[in-house]
């Protein structure tokens, strides 16, 4: 059995073990539980966390995604990385799966039908790499006949794009719709 | 044809309408309709090779637009004139166009997040498996226990015990004819075939056995007769030994 | 394409970066590979990486496992990992595993029938186990008729009990030699 004594040295060091463990985003709860602490004190250990990466240089840095914490590597040590990894391929999403992808993100939840509209073709096989990917997923089932899939964004979604929430999307402006060249005032 | 881009390279008939009005400088929401046709049409008859799922919706936009031009064209009837509420024939078709558009420039930004988010590296949690992973199938041993388990496995090995020396039971046919006539004889009425087989024995055993009492049958001692097919078979004993 | 251009702060916090994202320990021929180091700088950087982590009090330690370099967690905040593991049900290795595992691991190379004729009782179920949980594997085959699969243990064993080399198993002492052919007695 484990006593359960508190001689770590940080509360920072502690939360850095459990995201390191962790691997995927941990919620303020999940660290909490864990660790035993009020929600104030481990945002305040996070806070410090992140500035300790910063103020020491290290390879790792500490992001606020999908509504959780996790610890992932600075950018500019990507290409040494990339060599570790070597030969992995790289996951490049297309331009049907980019577009299907932010017609999902954007009009959420949305059935195939809706985005073969948008786009104009169809997209079956699309659809099925974005499941795949876990980018996208089954949210539910629209009333009305045929009862159709509806699909949303997935939490992979979120952290795949560092996205803290799916508001954190980029928006669009006031009249985004419009671009330089056209000439229709609003009517 | 001064020019020729393959159809391939675009994502659909929408993709490839909206690269024609971008690339004529064109205010979407004033299509030149006949100009718009013809070039799209152009494009359809470059098409290097034919795609029938692909193709039928490139089709399909060209048949619309084919009809909107045709709309503009023909005079209105005469009663609707008057009213002020006559819809353009293009606006569905823009509307489409300027959703279909905005959404493009959606996917370019993901794109670019994406682009951006993959020189940021997480934790391969999938590979790192082996420390503190989900599943630990050593949690809980320590070195010593692999040890002592060790140490139990060596003092659970029995002492080798005496070689234990197996005589083979050696069967002759000339040994079982005289077994059976010993048998045979001894009762006072036929015996069923397959009471001469003991319930436990080797296929050798069955064999000996078997010809054993062909042996009899072939010397006289023992007729066999069977009452119908598959019934058992009776072994008689005539003597004369 | 990338354009490698040494803009990292420092040499520990991009070998951080590798080992973080790797999982599994790294060589320090894997670690010069991608990092584009000599393997003299790249010792260097591991001790000062190591040296970091002492001085700065954090979660992670680096560690020398199974001829190659791991991050990994202090062990000092283990009941608190434990405790975010907490809901995944426990692997316990049964005693049978456990004593096949020992087997293994003093007298491998092995087939089954030599761990068969050991423990006196048939092993395939535990063997499929063992393998399945990534702790032993087929090593070769032994000549002679059928030619058997013989089985070790592997990376994954070292690096769960911190050995760097099979070699570093406690010593048995002499008793041991009443099992035939055990290498530890060096007959």
């Amino acid at each position: 059995m484990w006593e359960v004594v508190t001689i770590y040295q940080s509360l920072p060091a502690l939360i850095e073990a459990l995201l390191f463990v962790a691997g995927t985003p941990l919620t303020i709860t999940e660290i909490c539980a864990a660790a035993d602490l009020a929600a104030d004190d481990a945002k305040l250990a996070l806070r410090e966390l992140e500035a300790q990466y910063e103020r020491e240089g290290r390879g790792l840095q500490l992001r606020f995604v999908a509504g959780g914490y996790q610890l992932c590597t600075r950018a500019e040590y990507a290409p040494y990385i990339e060599s570790l990894l070597g030969g992995r391929e790289k996951n490049i999403l297309s331009q049907a799966a980019l577009e299907t992808l932010a017609i999902v993100a954007y009009k959420q939840p949305v059935t195939k039908h809706d985005i073969e509209s948008i786009r104009g073709v169809r997209v079956d096989s699309v659809l099925n790499t974005l499941v795949e990917k876990r980018l996208i997923k089954e949210v539910g089932r629209k009333t009305g006949p045929g009862r159709p899939i509806l699909y949303g964004t997935t939490r992979e979604f979120l952290t795949n794009f560092g996205l803290e929430d799916i508001d954190d999307l980029p928006q669009l402006d006031a009249d985004s719709s419009r671009l330089p060249g056209d000439r229709k005032t609003g009517k | 044809m001064s020019y020729k881009v393959r159809l391939d390279n675009f994502e659909g008939p929408f993709d490839l309408l909206i690269y024609l009005i971008e690339k004529a400088e064109i205010d979407i929401y004033d299509i030149p309709i006949a100009r718009i046709t013809e070039e799209y049409l152009e494009h359809l008859s470059g098409w290097e090779y034919i795609d029938l799922d692909a193709a039928s919706e490139f089709l399909l936009l060209a048949s619309r637009l084919i009809e909107i031009k045709a709309k503009i064209l023909l005079p209105a009837p005469i009663e609707d004139i008057s009213r002020e509420d006559i819809a353009d024939p293009r606006e569905e078709l823009v509307e489409r166009l300027v959703e279909y558009r905005l959404f493009r420039r959606l996917a370019a930004t993901l794109g670019e997040i994406a682009q951006r988010e993959g020189n940021i590296f997480t934790k391969d949690t999938a590979k790192s498996a082996d420390w503190l992973p989900r599943e630990r199938p050593l949690r809980g041993v320590s070195l010593s226990d692999l040890t002592a388990a060790f140490w139990k496995v060596l003092a659970e090995i029995p002492a080798p015990s005496p070689p234990l020396a197996l005589r083979e039971k050696k069967l002759n046919v000339d040994d079982k004819v005289e077994e059976l006539s010993n048998i045979l004889a001894a009762g006072d009425s036929s015996f069923l075939f397959r009471e001469l087989f003991p319930t436990v024995c080797t296929r050798l055993e069955i064999i000996v056995t078997f010809l054993a009492l062909l042996e009899l049958i072939h010397r006289g001692f023992v007729t066999a007769s069977q009452e119908e097919n598959f019934g058992d078979i009776f072994i008689h004993w005539c003597g004369r030994l």
